[in-house]
């Protein structure tokens, strides 16, 4: 008889948990509904990046720039006044969606930037694509992001973008057997492909791909294979941070008196842990789409400006990519009369270009990519300092992998 | 392949002066310390401070590290970790890894993310040849000194006063006491000991490895596979596993790169499944 | 017809040292056996060979003329092997009703029925009820053990063994450590077990061996001195030697 | 004497009763949407924690198995269920089974290396069990979608009837039921027969043994119960976030869902609820403070939490549960008895 009580509870437990189910579901989509119509004054932004993990320099980065753009440009558009609202979302991507979720639906943000990995970005794709706002991608790097939403834009670079470049300018300067070497994830994959198609179709060949492990202690092993592998030069990416174990362990294994060049992305040279690296650093060339030594009177200002405002915190591209994220969303903004509906935001933002602090960039109408220049730089030391000085100039590069479809 | 066993070796060595004294926590004291990688970090920040800002000569900072996490470890064990040892060992895994985050989120705050840096004397840098393999001059440094430190340790359980006192102490605290020994101290001398070397340990990888405040965190668990691999028989199961490791792991990743991550967690579980004491055991004691 | 319980040849090597010697025993169904022998003379050693909780060296031990060497500890208790221990093994946190319950339905199959509340079961909670009232427990159903005084404990210590309906039942010391008062208890339901269950009693106190047992087998060195009836054992020189001898004095 | 026997089942089965507070715990979850509807996906989340944590509890507390990779059977459920959705099979019902199958099969496979050992190989194990899943993940990113995470996942409406709203509405309740109806399920399991053997064997193995209760089938059975419930939690999250990736196997979750359990207190069904609603609370408040530093308290929170004995607290929150629903109070004539 205990059970029989025991099975009606439980029976009348469910019951009401369903018809409640219904109910609230009903009533509160209506709630939502008005939620979302109401009308508002000031247009909020949102910028979600990790401050804290492994990727926490990304954050404070992106956030000193986001913030010193407002400082510098004013809170207020085309009459509208403009907040912005920064949330950690330590990297983790689910974490990532429901801070991106509540920004919508709580706070009514209108665009929201940042997104420091590609899987945090893509985890926010289906969300913008559903909620109709404007996701500006001011830092992860892997080519396929724009494709997975009509509402991404990018404003940081493709890996194909910089590798393809770097391939070319090696196959011009006499390299011809190389190895590759990426940490094992989307933008490391990407970098490898792009990078070695273009060197075997110029006519170099590819000894070997290395991957390495995202959580990696030692790279020993793979500097090992490289060294025996003795190309005539070993082409590097790994995420900003690793730069540094990775450059002293590549002296440390003796491979930059063997003659084996070492060429990279920008990001393994990253201006912000350059000072960290060290003089082993010296003499590697890379491509990048920006440098902090770049020579134009808006970067000397841009660069000058962030270094007084987070106590000599120099800029590196992750800051540049939200420092144009928020120009990007300003210029819409004024071009819509401060009209901060999705789709017109999105209309307003293609095909957009402007003079960055990293050169002249423009948004491909088609992908919602940037096109920008790419720098081929080399590890200096300029009074005292590394910096990365950029020594020759590729045009206008569209993201290769996209430009590849058509 | 001489030069990636060179590698294997330097890299277990690294490991065994980091975890061993885990094992002498955990195996002979039966105590789980998930906070261990904390006084790594410490013996690594203080050697990067001292070499950079304080310019003092790397060889003179190691024995400053060392002191440095021993003191520590003597603080914490005579504030916190005594509490604990009657404890279950749900409450110590709980406590440390407290302990972990507390200091993770501190260095963090106090001295920032960024990775610390050791400017090693140029001596101890470059390369030379050796049995048909070129040898990095700071490997060949690591695994003599940490050579040297295995047998010393060694000699210190097996045949000194002291190393007879822990024994006793750890096969029945109650007799030792009754024998005179004084085991509190016993215990404590022996936990700093175990933080001293995990601080020269730091102060040794942070240069290989990398330092930054997630340090704890990132090799807590390959401590944690190479004494639970070496069994809690004492030193010397700690160090074979160390090497075994080290070996296995820079080989696995040279050889077959694809499945490089592997090899040192599917090595573990096999051992473990094998041997659930671990590969040297106290006569199946606990 | 038969033994109950019989070893062949028993050995068990712990390293160099010799815990059970090439004990071979016969204990006859509805026997009440004996089991003495001075300290560290293999008497729990046997036990634990007997129920399974180690595996001998070598040699076999049948069950009711089955050969019960290889199998588990729990498939034996299944099979009528029941023991209870010299030092009380009881689960704290439960009740005696509980802990009988679940001898009891594991008994009935029951044990790993998922889909109701233990205790829904009236043919075990009655068995159980009955069985605690039987070992003068009867008050103290819904107590958790580790509140129970220690004559108590003991008396579930048997209760619980009691509970597997068992056809051997292996008692070691029984009345170790019972105050004089409770002890009458403890003896009493020793003497009221039904007559068809095999005992076997480890015991040091001879008082009680002598008045209980009806066979006795005396163990030295891990292997067997003699056996024989009371009166043999009692009036037997060299078992006066090795044993009442030392157990004069302590 | 069949009085006194009644008055026992009375007793024995009275733990395994439905409580006044359960009920109002219940309704009071449901309330919380109606009350905060922005904060329904923070909700979702901290159910879907709550589930996790109680698939832990059901070895941990249980049946004593320490274990540190735990996400192992998340991760295979949220993959299961992600994998589905993403080839065209995104009924939600149909993923928590195959989740729950899939989990519960690879559990059961390993529970028999978990019948050896000290609690610490128990807890190296689980834990060398969880990465190399990770590292396989990472491996086969043809399938898994490796470090960006699985795209392309298309999940059907609730019963075909709710579709996952933006608010997270949907999310919430979903995983609000699933939650419920598996802790009706898990009441009944721990009150048990099999619940109470595995308390027996928990306390004393040995006497267990000897009483006739074979430890390793009732640890494999709980084990690979266990591991099913953690695979629909996974696949919970999968659904309701609508994504998958790495994080879902990182050793941190492992981590995280046990403190969450023993904040909220080990063996107590309730236990791994209360601490994913405190543990996700205080994450969610800490963060709001000091977006990079609120590590640093979830670790003091810990260390308090052993030194005052986090046992002691959670007898006393029982003791006023109890005192609260008035049982401490009908306990004691009983315990006299009527024989």
């Amino acid at each position: 008889m205990n059970s029989v009580r025991y099975l009606s509870r439980r029976l009348f437990g469910s019951l009401a948990l369903s018809t409640t189910l219904a109910t609230t579901l009903g009533l509160t989509t209506a709630l939502g509904v008005i939620g979302t119509s109401a009308a508002q004054e000031t247009i909020k932004i949102g910028l979600i990046v990790p401050m804290t993990g492994p990727s926490a320099s990304t954050g404070r980065q992106q956030e000193a720039a986001a913030k010193l753009f407002i400082q510098q440009n004013g809170s207020t558009v085309a009459g509208k006044k403009i907040e912005l609202i920064v949330k950690d979302d330590t990297g983790a991507p689910d974490t990532t969606k429901r801070l991106a979720q509540e920004l919508i639906v709580n706070d009514k943000a209108s665009v929201l930037l940042g997104f420091g990995l590609t899987p945090l970005a893509l985890a926010v794709a289906p969300l913008s694509t559903q909620a109709k706002v404007p996701q500006i991608v001011t830092a992860a790097a892997t080519a396929m992001i724009t494709e997975q939403s009509p509402f991404i834009f990018r404003t940081s670079f493709t890996l194909p973008q910089a590798s393809v470049p770097m391939a070319e300018w090696g196959l011009k300067n006499g390299i011809k057997k190389v190895v590759t070497l990426v940490t094992d994830y989307g933008p490391g994959l990407d970098a490898e492909k792009w990078f070695s198609d273009t060197i075997t179709k110029g006519g170099g060949t590819v000894v070997e791909n290395l991957r390495v492990p995202l959580r990696n202690p030692d790279f020993a092993p793979f500097l090992q294979r490289v060294k025996d592998a003795s190309p005539d030069a070993v082409f590097v990416f790994v995420p900003s941070g690793f730069g540094a174990t990775f450059m002293k362990q590549f002296s440390e294994r003796g491979l930059d008196k063997s003659g084996i060049k070492l060429i990279a992305t920008g990001d393994v040279t990253d201006d912000d842990l350059l000072q960290e690296i060290g003089d082993v650093a010296l003499g590697v060339v890379n491509t990048h789409h920006y440098s902090a030594s770049h020579n134009s009177p808006e970067n000397k200002a841009f660069v000058e400006a962030f270094k007084k405002a987070n106590n000599g915190m120099r800029p590196n591209f992750m800051a540049v990519g939200a420092y144009d994220g928020m120009a990007l969303v300003y210029k819409a903004l004024e071009k819509t009369k401060g009209n901060a509906d999705g789709e017109t935001l999105v209309a307003a933002m293609k095909g957009m270009s402007w003079t960055s602090v990293r050169g002249p960039v423009s948004i491909d109408p088609e992908t919602r990519d940037i096109t920008q220049n790419i720098y081929v730089r080399k590890v200096e030391k300029v009074n005292g300092e590394l910096y990365n000085q950029e020594f020759a100039t590729i045009e206008a590069v569209k993201d290769p992998f996209k430009a590849a479809k058509k | 392949m001489v030069t990636i066993l060179f590698d294997g070796i330097a890299y277990g060595m690294l490991l065994f002066v980091l975890a061993c004294g885990l094992t002498v926590t955990m195996g002979l004291m039966n105590f789980i310390n998930l906070s261990h990688g904390a006084f790594a970090l410490a013996g690594g920040y203080v050697t990067a401070a001292l070499t950079q800002k304080a310019g003092l000569p790397f060889l003179l900072c190691l024995p400053l590290a060392f002191l440095f996490s021993a003191v520590l470890g003597m603080l914490a064990e005579k504030l916190l970790y005594r509490r604990l040892y009657q404890r279950s060992h749900l409450d110590q895994v709980l406590f440390t890894i407290g302990i972990v985050f507390m200091t993770v989120a501190a260095v963090d705050y106090l001295i920032g993310s960024q990775q610390q840096s050791i400017h090693l004397p140029d001596w101890l840098r470059g390369r030379l040849d050796l049995l048909g393999g070129s040898i990095g001059v700071y490997r060949l440094f690591i695994i003599v000194l940490c050579g040297v430190l295995a047998l010393a340790i060694q000699w210190l359980l097996s045949h000194t006063r002291f190393g007879s006192q822990l024994r006793a102490s750890v096969d029945d605290p109650r007799v030792a006491r009754g024998l005179g020994i004084p085991v509190n101290q016993v215990f404590a001398v022996t936990f700093a000991l175990g933080c001293g070397l995990a601080g020269l340990g730091g102060a040794l990888g942070a240069d290989l490895l990398g330092m930054d405040p997630t340090f704890p965190i990132k090799f807590m668990i390959y401590f944690l596979i190479v004494v639970t691999v070496g069994g809690t028989s004492g030193i010397m199961g700690t160090f074979f596993a160390a090497l075994l490791l080290g070996i296995a792991d820079v080989a696995g990743k040279y050889y077959v790169p694809q499945i490089g991550a592997f090899v040192i967690y599917a090595l573990m579980v096999a051992v473990l499944i094998l041997r659930p004491q671990g590969l040297f055991t106290r006569g199946g004691s606990r | 017809m038969t033994a109950a319980l019989t070893t062949h040849d028993l050995v068990k090597n712990f390293g160099g040292l010799v815990a059970t010697d090439h004990v071979s025993l016969s204990i006859a169904k509805g026997a009440r056996h004996a089991l003495i022998g001075p300290n560290g003379a293999g008497k729990t050693t046997l036990i634990n060979l007997l129920t399974g909780v180690l595996q001998p060296t070598s040699g076999r031990i049948q069950l009711m003329g089955e050969d019960v060497t290889a199998i588990s500890q729990h498939s034996r208790v299944k099979r009528g092997l029941v023991r209870t221990f010299q030092i009380n093994q009881l689960f704290a946190d439960l009740t005696p009703l509980q802990s009988l319950g679940l001898a009891i339905s594991e008994r009935h199959g029951q044990g790993s029925d998922w889909w109701r509340a233990a205790g829904t079961d009236q043919s075990v909670v009655a068995e159980a009820v009955e069985t605690l009232a039987q070992f003068g427990l009867g008050d103290a159903l819904h107590i958790p053990t580790h509140h129970l005084p220690y004559g108590k404990q003991r008396l579930l210590e048997i209760a619980l063994a009691f509970a597997c309906k068992p056809q051997v039942l292996l008692l070691d010391e029984p009345a170790a450590g019972v105050p004089e008062e409770e002890r009458h208890d403890i003896i009493r339901i020793l003497k009221s077990l039904p007559a068809d269950v095999t005992i076997v009693l480890i015991e040091h106190d001879m008082e009680l061996v002598f008045s209980y047992a009806d066979r006795i087998t005396v163990l030295v060195n891990g292997g067997i001195l003699t056996e024989g009836s009371v009166d043999e054992i009692a009036t037997d020189a060299r078992v006066r030697t090795v044993y009442l001898g030392e157990d004069a004095h302590d | 004497m069949t009085h006194s026997v009644e008055n026992a089942m009375a007793v024995m089965t009275r733990t395994a009763r439905w409580s006044h507070w359960e009920t109002l715990f219940w309704l009071a979850s449901l309330a919380l949407l109606p009350i905060f509807p922005n904060k329904a996906l923070l909700f979702s989340q901290i159910a879907i924690m709550g589930l996790f944590a109680l698939s832990l509890d059901l070895i941990l507390g249980y049946a004593g198995i320490v274990s540190l990779g735990h996400a192992a059977f998340f991760g295979i459920g949220a993959y299961a269920a992600g994998l589905m959705a993403k080839h065209g099979l995104g009924d939600p019902t149909l993923g928590l089974l195959a989740a729950a199958t899939g989990a519960a099969l690879i559990g059961f496979v390993t529970s028999f290396l978990l019948l050896r050992g000290s609690d610490l190989t128990r807890l190296m194990v689980t834990l060398g069990i969880a990465l190399m899943l990770f590292e396989a993940a990472n491996r086969f990113a043809s399938i898994t979608g490796g470090a960006d995470g699985l795209q392309g996942m298309m999940v059907k409406p609730v019963l075909g009837l709710f579709s996952f709203d933006l608010y997270g509405r949907t999310a919430y309740l979903y995983s609000l039921t699933i939650l419920f109806l598996l802790l009706i399920l898990a009441r009944r399991i721990v009150y048990s027969p099999f619940g109470l053997s595995l308390r027996a064997v928990k306390a004393n193995s040995l006497r267990a043994g000897a009483i006739g209760i074979s430890s390793a089938t009732r640890l494999v059975a709980i084990y690979t119960i266990s591991a099913a419930y953690s695979g629909v939690a996974g696949a919970l999250s999968a659904q309701t976030t609508q994504l998958v990736s790495l994080d879902v196997l990182d050793f941190h979750r492992s981590a995280d869902v046990m403190l969450v359990l023993v904040i909220g207190g080990v063996g107590w069904l309730y236990g791994g609820i209360i601490g994913a609603i405190i543990f996700s609370l205080m994450q969610d408040w800490l963060a709001g403070i000091t977006p990079q530093y609120w590590e640093f308290w979830i670790g003091l929170v810990l260390v308090v939490l052993v030194l005052v004995g986090h046992g002691r607290l959670q007898s006393y929150a029982r003791m006023m549960i109890d005192a609260i629903t008035q049982k401490g109070r009908v306990t004691r004539p009983d315990q006299r008895g009527t024989s």
